[in-house]
């Protein structure tokens, strides 16, 4: 039978990391994968990854599949797509079904990458058709180049429903509102701020009472819900649409795993049913591996270091390393793990009513309940000074894990330091060029230029901008606030595109000078008949 | 407004393969070779695959990964195939799905 | 130490609720409303209630409904959803038609 | 925790809640004990389903007939939930002459028995099933053979019981009997101990172990049989089908789906990681079996195997016998992979055998001590 050092299931990103990693030691490593190409969730994701350099911060999820597709194949890793691994047998026995037939492959060690799947919230007609995964609508836009809708809700504030509204708004669709039934949003102010300034309208403590239509979705009715979850009467809202994207939390897919007996465990926090495992990813069956979402469900840029940890791990137990060279490797990648796994959103966080930043700054409960600052409250965040001339604005108020601003910056003006959690800190003498640089390479789209001395009466304020058709220069339309309602006319004075902003425009309006710590978005639009 | 993203403001042109025709129960439509059957019929505003076997209830994509089997129709007279990660081929039939067949080919299974 | 589980405890009575019509399985096409009867029926494990009602059976195997059941059952029954084992895993993790998994190849021969 | 019952009965599979379904109907106050989460985890959920009186051992025949004719017609109604019991007969197929002739021999023993089963040619088979392939040259044909939903079975079994008052515990592992003066009386567990004025023992291969702690022995060997479950299909054929060879045997259920069970030849030796787990091989196996007989179900789709243990006695047939050498102890296992069509029969002798009734049937066959030496 044929046999590998390493067969690993799922080419993702913990699989193809694992396989890269193992391969690098000389490990002969096959991946199976059953879809059509390759990278797992990460062709979908369009978005700038946060993180610091080492997570391959700033750059978009497809871009990095494509840098770890390039590594399998300059480390002989064979990568075998559209093939199913049916089942996972005793003796370390895969059976894959490739085209029409099956094959039996052995590894001396297996590593099961097989990530994770929606969840689902079950409403009344939640099975017209229409009512679709957050990962479906990813899917069919970013892979297939299909609209999911043209007027779409999504329920659930998570990253995932963050992110994926706005990639929906990306690929033209309208997301009529964005609701979830906790009182807080889920996922980063940074995403959901993003999305407010467009006009998405957020409904917190508010869930899907029913979603309407014969053959498929024509409109949905939400309603606030009190502590107990239950609806309280008088509070529907009913909006008209064509599908309802539900973005409720992932589960992980350890099929695999408990068919081969591993011990498993039903861990809420890591979001579900998930093998028990050491810390190199090793389960209770010597040999077997799990990394990525499906031992724990997080993020790609984890999954990726996990799958690394794993694949030395894998390594060591077939004799390739020795325990020295594990302990020295895997030390680096935990603590680059770590540093992922700090900050606000961390596991241990999960659930906790966070007031304060690590640096005793009030988080805004504004944002997280609406999706936006109060005007008054941005003032409060270290990103934030008021100085003559050009600089840079950054309203990132939470901890997180992402420093790419610091490292774009060519003048030094913005600080995070040793922490990757700590709040960005502009520094007011440090003389802002305007480049613009850390507007594209912000990942969460947080950084603005102001420069209340454009012209007098005017200040200009820009923005990143990722939507088509781009606005040309001298084009007149409406600057929108943080809560994305018009506040006044605006003309677009600079339009900025250059590879180094990897497809983040930078859009400069002029506003009136009381504008310009409210102007935050721009929309096209005639605006003769409103004109002041 | 066309459900085919011509441009995006990231991924830039999406290439897609060549046109293709196929029918879809007793209609002619195009899709482009290799996208998913499911992609080809969304593109084309279709939303119903299938009427379930107990209540006869309207089904359509789901999760779109292969995974949930809500969009199976019945593809060159086979029932049960998901529509979401079958490429489409020139000339391939593509038939809602009643229970667990095309109506079609048992009228009296099928729901009235 | 398995965990005993007595099934003649009282678990209380079933107690219509308005949800029940809602479906869980999407693919059997079960209710809220049959999964909560059929604790109440004595099925008291997730294994129980697939074999007794179908829940989880269809074509996807319970990918999407397993966990939907479990919070169900736990509910009904009044205990942690740790406490409720997922049913079996078992081959083929995806449909295979027959003559394609009679069908035994040598590996890198994939015609 | 010291609990008392009537009747303690080890084995929460379908022999126990079928005992326990008859005790209770009298009143009897009985304790059902199963080792592992789930009632009728062992054979009784992992078996074709067959209602089968053809081929049987013929010691064995009046037992299923007895089902046949008195209590599967009825059994849904009794349970009051629906069993899916179908009786359309059974096929047994031949390729070869071979074949033929073993289905001859099976065929003349039961007709001596007063079975109504016949040998038929290829034409007539292929207009009783028109889906078979044209390599059948002759069948056996039983029709008034059936098939039903093992899982329903039991579980409506344990359900009923349980409304009338049987008390059902899982995750109980039983470690032995033991004897107070003389008599069986009490069970005990990893947590408590049960006692009782009859102890019914029907948990399988391992009754066994249990036996063995009050010195009785029922020679049995485990092996590990498989199963495939197709996805749902238009209604094609209602009969139970098998083969001269039994290299599958099935049926289609009611949901429509097809539930064939097999083997790959090695399972006698198996090997499982303390659960019953399938080997790689087997399906692939069992495919090739059912086309060789079904071709037209090649493109059906399977989408799910299982497999479980059968406990096989010496002679292949169940004991099913009160102990004398142990008063109080019944003894209710080895039904050596086919115990599903005479279960509930098997479940009704007990109880009268536990109510000191005397037993609608003889049980002598049966016996607990006819296991003999052969010379």
């Amino acid at each position: 039978m044929k046999r590998y050092d390493l067969i690993v299931v799922g080419a993702g990103p913990a699989g193809l990391s694992a396989a890269v990693e193992a391969a690098k030691y000389g490990l002969k490593v096959v991946v199976f994968d059953e879809n059509a190409n390759p990278g797992g969730q990460l062709f979908k994701q369009v978005h700038k990854f946060f993180g610091s350099k080492e997570h391959k911060a700033k750059i978009r999820g497809f871009r990095i599949g494509s840098q770890l597709l390039e590594e399998a194949n300059q480390f002989g890793v064979e990568v075998i797509l559209n093939a199913t691994v049916a089942g996972l047998f005793q003796d370390k026995e895969v059976t894959v079904r490739i085209n029409d037939s099956i094959q039996h492959y052995k590894g001396d060690a297996i590593l099961i990458a097989t990530g994770a799947a929606e969840n689902m919230v079950p409403f009344k007609g939640w099975t017209l058709p229409g009512v679709i995964g957050a990962g479906a609508a990813q899917t069919m836009m970013n892979l297939h180049g299909i609209v999911p809708g043209q007027k779409i809700l999504m329920l659930g504030s998570g990253n995932v429903g963050l992110v994926v509204s706005y990639q929906l708004l990306q690929a033209g669709c309208e997301v009529v509102a964005l609701v979830d039934a906790a009182s807080k949003i889920g996922g980063y102010g940074v995403h959901a701020a993003k999305l407010a300034r467009t006009g998405v309208p957020f409904y917190l403590s508010h869930t899907i009472i029913k979603a309407e239509g014969t053959d498929c979705v024509t409109g949905v009715t939400i309603g606030e819900v009190n502590k107990a979850w239950q609806v309280i009467p008088g509070t529907e809202k009913h909006f008209d649409v064509d599908s309802i994207c539900m973005a409720v939390g992932l589960s992980p897919m350890a099929q695999l795993l408990k068919m081969a007996g591993c011990v498993m465990e039903d861990n809420p926090k890591k979001g579900g049913q998930v093998p028990v495992c050491n810390a190199y990813g090793e389960t209770s069956i010597r040999g077997v591996f799990a990394a990525g979402d499906v031992s724990g469900v997080e993020e790609a840029s984890s999954a990726m270091i996990e799958g690394r940890i794993a694949g030395i791990a894998a390594a060591e137990y077939l004799g390739y390393i020795d325990k020295v060279t594990l302990s020295d490797k895997v030390g680096e990648l935990e603590s680059a793990l770590n540093s992922l796994r700090q900050g606000m959103f961390a596991l241990e966080n999960r659930g906790k009513c966070i007031e304060k930043t690590e640096e005793g700054y009030d988080v805004s409960l504004h944002l997280l309940q609406k999706g936006y600052f109060q005007e008054q409250e941005v003032a409060n965040y270290p990103g934030v000074t008021v100085q003559r001339g050009v600089h840079a604005v950054i309203e990132c108020s939470q901890n997180i894990p992402c420093n790419p601003c610091q490292d774009a910056c060519p003048k030094h003006c913005i600080k995070i330091g040793e922490r990757i959690t700590s709040l960005p800190v502009v520094d007011e003498n440090a003389g802002c060029s305007g480049c613009g640089m850390c507007v594209a390479a912000c990942s969460g789209q947080a950084i603005f230029l102001v420069n209340e001395d454009y012209e007098n009466g005017y200040a200009s304020v820009t923005l990143p901008y990722e939507f088509l058709p781009l606005p040309e220069k001298g084009e007149r339309g409406w600057a929108l606030d943080r809560s994305g309602s018009k506040v006044c006319t605006a003309e677009v004075v600079k339009v900025q595109t250059s590879p180094a902003f990897d497809c983040t425009n930078l859009l400069t309006i002029k506003v009136p000078v009381a504008m310009a710590m409210k102007a935050r978005f721009f929309r096209e639009g005639s605006c003769h008949a409103e004109c002041e | 407004m066309n459900s085919r993203i011509e441009e995006h403001p990231i991924l830039g042109k999406i290439e897609k393969g060549r046109r293709v025709t196929f029918w879809y129960d007793d209609k002619k439509l195009e899709g482009c070779e290799g996208e998913p059957i499911a992609a080809a019929l969304k593109a084309a505003g279709v939303m119903v695959h299938r009427h379930t076997q107990k209540y006869g209830a309207p089904r359509g994509i789901f999760c779109a990964i292969g995974r949930c089997t809500d969009c199976v129709m019945v593809v060159d007279g086979k029932p049960n195939i998901r529509t979401c990660i079958t490429p489409l081929a020139e000339g391939m039939t593509v038939q809602t799905q009643y229970g667990v067949s095309a109506k079609c080919a048992n009228k009296a299974e099928g729901m009235a | 130490m398995r965990n005993v589980n007595d099934r003649s405890r009282d678990i209380g009575a079933f107690v219509p609720a308005e949800d029940d019509e809602l479906l869980i399985c999407r693919c059997e096409e079960i209710t809220k409303g049959e999964i909560r009867r059929a604790v109440h029926d004595g099925m008291f494990t997730l294994t129980e209630i697939r074999r007794y009602l179908r829940t989880g059976m269809g074509l996807c195997q319970g990918q999407t409904c397993s966990k939907l059941v479990k919070e169900i059952a736990a509910r009904e029954l009044g205990i942690v959803l740790a406490e409720l084992e997922h049913a079996a895993s078992r081959v083929p993790m995806r449909p295979i038609e027959m003559k394609v998994f009679g069908n035994e190849k040598e590996p890198g021969k994939n015609a | 925790m010291h609990k008392f019952a009537d009747v303690v009965i080890v084995g929460g599979g379908i022999i126990g809640a079928a005992a326990a379904y008859y005790l209770a109907l009298q009143g009897v106050n009985v304790v059902v004990l199963e080792k592992s989460d789930n009632i009728g985890d062992g054979g009784s959920s992992r078996n074709g389903g067959g209602v089968r009186q053809s081929g049987r051992d013929p010691r064995e025949l009046p037992l299923v007939m007895y089902g046949v004719q008195h209590i599967w017609p009825t059994l849904s109604e009794e349970l009051d939930m629906d069993i899916e019991y179908v009786q359309e007969g059974n096929l047994r197929l031949g390729k070869t002459e071979q074949h033929l002739t073993i289905l001859q021999g099976l065929t003349k023993r039961s007709v001596e028995l007063g079975l109504d089963v016949r040998m038929i040619d290829a034409k007539e088979a292929k207009e009783i099933c028109p889906y078979l392939s044209d390599e059948v040259i002759g069948a056996s044909w039983c029709p008034t053979d059936g098939h039903a939903n093992p899982l329903l079975a039991t579980l409506a079994f344990y359900r009923k019981a349980r409304e009338l008052g049987a008390q059902f515990i899982t995750g109980e592992t039983v470690l032995a009997i033991k004897k107070i003066k003389g008599k069986a009386r009490q069970v005990i567990t990893e947590n408590a101990v049960y006692e009782g004025a009859t102890i019914i023992v029907a948990a399988g291969y391992d009754s066994r172990k249990i036996l063995e702690s009050v010195g009785i022995d029922v020679p049995m060997t485990q092996i590990m049989l498989e199963a495939l479950v197709t996805e749902a299909q238009p209604k094609m054929f209602g009969q139970m089908l098998g083969t001269a060879m039994a290299d599958f045997y099935g049926h289609q259920s009611k949901h429509g789906s097809f539930v064939f069970g097999g083997s790959s030849g090695f399972e006698d030796t198996n090997k499982d990681n303390g659960t019953p787990i399938t080997a790689s091989i087997t399906a692939p196996c069992i495919c090739r079996g059912i086309m060789e007989y079904f071709p037209l179900l090649e493109d059906v789709k399977i989408v799910r195997t299982w497999s479980g243990w059968a406990d096989i006695s010496a002679d292949k047939i169940p004991v099913i016998s009160p102990v004398e050498e142990v008063p109080g102890l019944i003894v209710a296992c080895g039904f050596s992979g086919h115990g599903f069509g005479i279960a509930p029969t098997a479940g009704l002798l007990v109880s009268q055998l536990a109510r000191g009734v005397k037993p609608e049937l003889d049980l002598t066959a049966f016996r607990y001590d006819r296991f003999k030496a052969k010379i």
